[in-house]
């Protein structure tokens, strides 16, 4: 709770810098401010409390993700620095509006009331359309905001309607009063599954499930690169924190009913996004369906409620974050200095800037799922949780379509190796790109090499 | 332009339907917020981009009746789940002060102060993004 | 009791540093990138083997060979009631892998420092070696199969990057693109397998599971299973039918690689993993059969394959595969050490080979066609012996390495069925046969080259032939360590690793064994067919100064001036030479670039094209986007509620 | 006037708001000014809003009410940033039309 005041405060903070004419300061402000409400997040670890007539909770599910949505957001701010160098004029808002993002993440990872998780996931929402869109005189910009927009408030309606359903038929927006209806009640409802359908559709659209995932490669290519990289990360991280923070507290009892659903979804989404992906030239584009077969594999996550499934999806939500955030931090330089987001700009990397090239393939390895790196254990321990609960043929697609997943990875790091290089552009990596791809990477490894600490925290 | 009008005389009938279910205060703000502030800004911007004159295209045929068949299939769906529903035994209380401006008011700012304040951040962030994207830049 | 257990702790910290020299080795060649001059970061990545060489044949020497060491490092994984820690098992069957790793990668090291010299890319060259021998190191010494399996993808990922080494041109992409898929196809065999170890027995860690399969009926369709799955994964990594088509065409690597990677080691990463699972394949003899198929069969086709190809580098290629299909006829056979035995004597003369041809390709600045070579013999003498001595260690000529384990597989396979012993054999003659036939077409004759690359052609410098000499002489004495039955003499080799193999020897039917007489006569027949082959080579290449066709069309012409010769020209020429000509030609054409590849090419195709046209649905149009989303929601609703 | 509705069974209700929602559906899909489809959205909301209200009124329960303020504060703020966007891509591309907007494809 405290984590959400601090933070919102944090965000005014940033909106204000500018009236106070401190916008050189505001970056570091906001780095070092997430940096101390990390700590303050940390320590209150082990401590389970209601706030607000029991509105919002602090658990360990929400401390952890918690924790993990700021080190992201964190490190996206640390990387606008230099990307925003030129913005001067906007800093303050940009900066704003991404930190209210977080509060809305943060909303999302402890709301013990729907209500809590509507303003969530609303906030988080509306700060990245207008992100998405904040690129004015780029038409590619618009276009992603205005179909983010439209296809979100679409998404929107339908969320609101299947909470008004559950409302109805339990008369509480309570997660653990509609939990206890479900468990008490002799027939449910048929408008109770309805409702339950339409939440279910919401977040599946948030966490771009196919066929619900149109809207995210357009959108992704269309945004401002560094904002790309936020809603990769941060969103997808969050969404399924709400999604099974929602599925483990007031859909409880629910006794696989869904089960079968997510499970088709699944299997579609990691089917449609891997082969997708293989034909891909632009590299934001490639790492939105990167992201879709990753929101596929994340799904077998929610399949089971128990405390290796949150161990799991936690494990896989870091591997994943962490990894995408490397390959940004190498990408978006890469991309202003080729003025191209193709995978030709990578042409020849490899032989140009080495050790950046080296952090891009360590962190399209550890998505590729290889090991040493944390992609691969992450992998592998929701894979065997969707073993665990007996649905082998999704397994199967999971292995296969991972495999297929792999070659799209290695195009980019061909691209980086075997291409001839375009002697004529320059990349330069500023040191913040440089410290946060090192400092990614290295956390990717280390989680490969000794997960223990991360897979045994619930 | 004509859609923003029957848009607004389409907020005032479900304000009526506010108030025939007893929630008198809601069918003021609504009418207040919707028909007052968002249908004005909806008719302003339909002013600012001098968009009357333009004919409303439609979509292709093909697009039009898959549109028609999704949307009457959902509907058909949600009235199937609908009607195999029990509700149809609940009857409206006669006599109900729930939409009064002080029962409202007490649960607003007891039970839900929290959703409350976090608005107050929702709305924040859409008055910064509102206005860093429709300013003109120099 | 004491002195025991400082001995064993020092053993343990040893073996932990084998795998850590190369790898620092990488890092430091690694982050400093092309801040260390050339020979430096050359001679940073030999010493690191060569430091790992020397720990692993210090554990040789100390470890007794009926005893293992195993430790954890760490508790890796501890998820669920699973426990899989990162550990090493230290025996037999590792050492002799450690040592052949790397000791002949300190050698393949050594050579490169010359051979790359001046590539721009050598630091980067360096740093992938090291990083191999890494990987390598883990996928032998891991004591469960998924610290193999790092291995295993590790060795896969530098595979390909070597192999793409120099990308300027586009085939080698294409080669390394290939290498990929195929062996992604045998990981996922790999992959499924472990599941399904880890659904079966909860364990991972080869001990356990060993220990676990025992329980299971002999032939068990779960075990089955299991062990096909994992020699799916063998097959890709070790280049059998059907995946064996990357291998010929990842020679565009640079040929150290080829050697190290592509002959001595990686390929052999297959050929160790079934034989650490011994028990686990003996216990489904349906499984063993499978292989014994697969192998004689690649040996035999690839073998044929060879006969036709002029690239040097190809040459040996095909001929890895065959030697690799030979291997798993052993395996398939149940006689694991016999295998292992061939995966030694085959890393030291195919190193040779590899290494020989790559002294011909640096003598003539890159060619590799051989029929633009000839008569290098008088030019390059060090490289020409040491090839003729690897030539004849591959053929099987008695003293050499390749003839005693050759032909402990060859007794064995008679000991099955004489009908795979002659399929086995001819492929051993075609072997020989090929291997004379680049031997003389490379090196003997007339130089048919121009002449100004002529003048040019040089002895390689020392860094290049000392492996070369230090190979030969392993080519030549290593056999001694797997003396044949009939000698009366311990078979070194076996009893080494019987602490290994031996676990799976109770559980096969015990193999009659050959009277001396019979061993005699196979031996015999065996020799003379090698020598033979040898000398038929020699008429046609050497005698006849016969020369490869250059094209189709010439081909007619070189068989007309066959055909005017002597009368048993014709019919050898019928019976013998077309025959074979015609049926490499025609693998070589229809199984091979037809089949094969496009069996996989199409695989390959049709994601391609789903991808395609999945991509299509992405039309950029919101309405469109909407509409699926509700007919998705319609969908999932219909299908809830209704069903 | 406030026994108007006694006899009103409370699944008119779930009809209307469903009928009304899937209105807002087909409008959103059928249109092609981005200003429509917006207004058809907002009408998917206040269906929802009637829903709230509806079962709020019939079971005799406030929660309802109350979060229809919320669905209000959301409305209006996704139309303060739509209506933003709109503007903001009217002075690039001056049309309002969703299909003008097909360059991010593939």
């Amino acid at each position: 709770m405290n984590t959400i005041i601090y933070t919102s405060v944090l965000g005014f903070i940033c909106m204000v810098a500018e009236i106070l004419n401190l916008r050189k300061v505001i970056i570091p402000v906001a780095v070092i401010g997430l940096a101390a409400i990390l700590g303050l997040t940390v320590m209150e670890w082990g401590t389970t409390a209601t706030h607000f007539n029991d509105m919002v909770r602090t658990d360990n599910f929400s401390v952890a993700f918690g924790s993990l949505a700021i080190i992201i957001t964190g490190l996206v701010i640390a990387l606008s620095s230099d990307y925003y160098k030129n913005e001067q004029n906007h800093i303050s808002d940009y900066m704003a509006i991404i930190v209210f993002t977080l509060v809305g993440g943060l909303v999302l990872l402890s709301y013990s009331n729907m209500a809590m998780l509507f303003l969530g996931i609303e906030i988080l929402s509306i700060s990245l359309y207008v992100m998405a869109g904040s690129r004015k005189y780029n038409t590619s910009s618009n276009e992603a905001g205005l179909k983010y927009f439209l296809m979100g408030s679409f998404a929107s309606g339908f969320l609101l309607f299947g909470i008004a359903l559950i409302y109805g038929v339990t008369g509480s927006f309570h997660l653990e009063a509609i939990n206890t209806y479900l468990a008490s009640a002799t027939a449910v409802s048929p408008l109770f599954y309805l409702g339950v359908l339409m939440l279910l559709v919401a977040i599946l659209f948030k966490v771009s499930a196919a066929p619900f995932h149109f809207w995210s490669p357009d959108v992704y290519e269309g945004s401002p690169a560094l904002i790309t990289a936020l809603m990769a990360t941060l969103v997808k991280v969050v969404m399924f924190g709400a999604f099974y923070r929602l599925f483990s507290t007031a859909f409880g009892n629910l006794g696989g009913y869904t089960n079968w659903l997510i499970a088709l979804v699944a299997a579609l989404t990691m089917v449609v996004g891997n082969l997708t992906a293989l034909q891909q030239v632009n590299v934001k584009r490639l790492l939105a369906f990167s992201g879709i077969a990753h929101a596929g594999y994340l799904l077998l996550g929610i399949l089971s409620i128990t405390t290796d499934a949150t161990s799991a999806l936690f494990y896989y939500s870091a591997a994943y974050a962490l990894a995408t955030i490397a390959a940004f931090a190498v990408a978006i330089p890469v991309f202003q200095s080729a003025g191209s987001e193709l995978v030709s700009a990578f042409n020849g990397l490899g032989k140009r800037k080495p050790f950046m090239a080296a952090m891009l393939t360590m962190a399209l390895i550890s998505l590729a799922g290889i090991p040493p790196f944390a992609g691969f254990l992450a992998k592998y321990y929701i894979f065997s949780e969707a073993m665990a609960n007996g649905f082998f043929a999704l397994l199967l697609i999971a292995i296969v379509s991972s495999i297929i997943g792999v070659y799209y990875y290695f195009k980019l790091i061909l691209a980086m190796y075997t291409q001839p290089t375009d002697e004529s552009v320059d990349v330069k990596f500023p040191t913040v790109y440089v410290v946060v791809a090192v400092l990614c990477v290295l956390l990717s490894l280390a989680l490969g090499l000794y997960p223990n600490p991360v897979i045994q925290l619930f | 332009m004509y859609s923003v009008i029957a848009m607004i005389v389409c907020f005032f009938s479900i304000a009526g339907h506010y108030v025939l279910l007893n929630a008198q205060f809601l069918a003021i703000v609504h009418i207040i917020v919707y028909a007052g502030a968002i249908m004005v800004l909806f008719l302003f911007v339909v002013m600012l981009l001098n968009l009357n004159q333009e004919p409303d295209k439609s979509h292709g045929k093909l697009l039009r009746v898959a549109a028609a068949i999704s949307g009457g299939m959902l509907f058909l769906v949600l009235l199937l789940s609908l009607n195999t529903s029990e509700t149809g035994t609940f009857v409206l209380p006669e006599k109900s002060d729930i939409g009064m401006v002080q029962h409202v008011g007490k649960k607003l700012f007891n039970e839900y102060v929290l959703p409350f304040e976090i608005s107050s951040v929702l709305l924040l962030s859409a008055i910064i993004g509102s206005v860093v994207l429709a300013k003109k830049e120099a | 009791m004491n002195d025991q257990i400082t001995n064993s702790s020092l053993l343990t910290i040893l073996s932990i540093l084998i795998p850590v020299f190369p790898l620092v080795g990488f890092l430091i060649n690694g982050l400093l990138g092309k801040r260390v001059p050339e020979p430096i970061s050359g001679w940073i990545g030999s010493i690191a083997v060569l430091a790992s060489f020397v720990c692993a044949a210090t554990i040789f020497f100390t470890l007794p060979a009926t005893e293992s060491l195993s430790f954890n490092l760490f508790n890796w994984i501890a998820y669920a009631n699973l426990n899989i820690s990162f550990g090493f098992l230290i025996d037999p069957l590792t050492i002799t892998m450690l040592l052949v790793i790397t000791g002949i990668g300190f050698l393949i090291h050594l050579y490169s420092i010359s051979y790359m010299h001046g590539d721009e890319g050598f630091t980067r060259f360096f740093t992938y070696l090291n990083l191999f021998i890494f990987f390598m190191l883990l996928l032998v010494m891991g004591n469960n199969y998924l610290v193999m399996f790092i291995g295993w993808e590790g060795v896969g990922l530098c595979s390909y990057l070597l192999i793409g080494f120099w990308f300027k041109e586009h085939e080698n992409n294409n080669a390394a693109k290939k290498a990929f898929i195929m062996n992604r196809v045998g990981d996922l065999g790999f992959l499924l397998g472990m599941f399904a170890l880890l659904m079966l027995f909860g364990t991972l860690d080869y001990a356990a599971v060993a220990q676990a399969v025992q329980g299971y009926p002999v032939n068990h369709g779960l075990i089955v299973g299991i062990t096909l799955l994992l020699f799916i994964g063998a097959m890709g990594k070790s280049a059998q039918i059907p995946l064996y088509t990357w291998l010929p065409d990842a020679m565009a690597g640079p040929t150290p690689v080829s050697a190290l990677i592509h002959a001595a080691t990686m390929v052999t990463a297959g050929i160790y993993m079934i034989a650490r699972s011994n028990v686990l394949f003996a216990m489904a003899p349906a499984t063993l059969d499978v292989i014994l198929i697969v192998g004689v069969a690649t040996c035999v086709m690839a073998a044929i394959i060879g006969l036709m190809q002029n690239d040097i580098k190809k040459v040996l290629a095909y001929s890895t595969v065959s030697q690799l299909g030979l291997m798993f006829v052993a395996l398939g056979l149940g006689a694991f050490s016999s295998g292992m035995f061939h995966v030694v004597t085959h890393a030291f003369f195919k190193a040779l080979l590899f290494l020989g041809s790559g002294s011909v390709i640096h003598a003539l600045h890159g060619e590799q066609d051989i029929r633009k070579m000839g008569g290098l013999g008088k030019y390059i003498k060090i490289t020409f012996i040491t090839f003729i001595i690897g030539s004849l260690a591959i053929s099987g000529i008695p003293p050499f390495a390749g003839f005693f384990s050759k032909d402990e597989i060859l007794a064995k396979t008679f000991e099955h069925s004489p009908a795979i012993w002659i399929i086995v054999s001819l492929s051993s003659a075609l072997t020989a046969f090929y291997m004379f036939r680049l031997v003389y077409i490379t090196f003997s004759g007339n130089y048919r080259g121009t002449e100004e690359t002529r003048s040019k052609i040089h002895e390689s410098p020392a860094l290049i032939t000392i492996p070369l000499i230090i190979l030969a002489i392993l080519s030549i004495i290593g056999g001694f360590m797997g003396l044949p039955a009939i000698t009366g003499l311990t078979h070194a080799f076996s009893t080494y690793l019987s602490s290994v193999t031996g676990a799976s020897a109770g559980i096969l039917p015990e193999a009659h064994h050959l009277s001396h007489a019979t061993e005699y006569v196979l031996i015999g027949v065996a020799v003379l067919a090698a020598i033979v082959s040898i000398l038929i080579a020699r008429y046609m290449y050497v005698t006849k100064g016969q020369l490869p066709a250059n094209s189709d069309a010439e081909l007619n012409g070189v068989q007309k001036l066959v055909s005017n010769k002597f009368y048993v020209d014709e019919v050898y020429n019928a019976v013998f030479v077309k025959p074979v000509v015609k049926l490499s030609a025609l693998i070589y054409e229809y199984v091979d670039k037809l089949l094969v590849d496009n069996v996989v090419n199409g695989v390959a195709k049709v994601t391609d094209l789903s991808g395609r046209t999945l991509r299509l649905v992405q039309t950029g149009s919101t309405t469109f986007y909407l509409l699926a989303m509700v007919c998705g929601i319609v969908i999932l609703f219909v299908i809830r509620l209704l069903i | 006037m406030e026994n108007a509705l006694v006899s009103v069974p409370h699944n008119w209700y779930l009809l209307l708001s469903s009928l009304l929602f899937c209105i807002g559906v087909m409008g959103v899909l059928f249109r092609r000014n981005v200003i429509v489809i917006l207004m058809c959205i907002e009408l998917m909301l206040n269906s929802v809003n009637l829903l709230l209200v509806s079962f709020s009124a019939y079971a005799q329960n406030a929660d309802g009410q109350v979060f229809v303020f919320f669905v209000m504060v959301v409305a209006a703020a996704e139309v303060a940033v739509g209506l933003a966007l709109i503007v903001s891509i009217y002075r690039n591309v001056a049309s309002t039309d969703i299909d003008s907007m097909k360059k991010l494809k593939w």
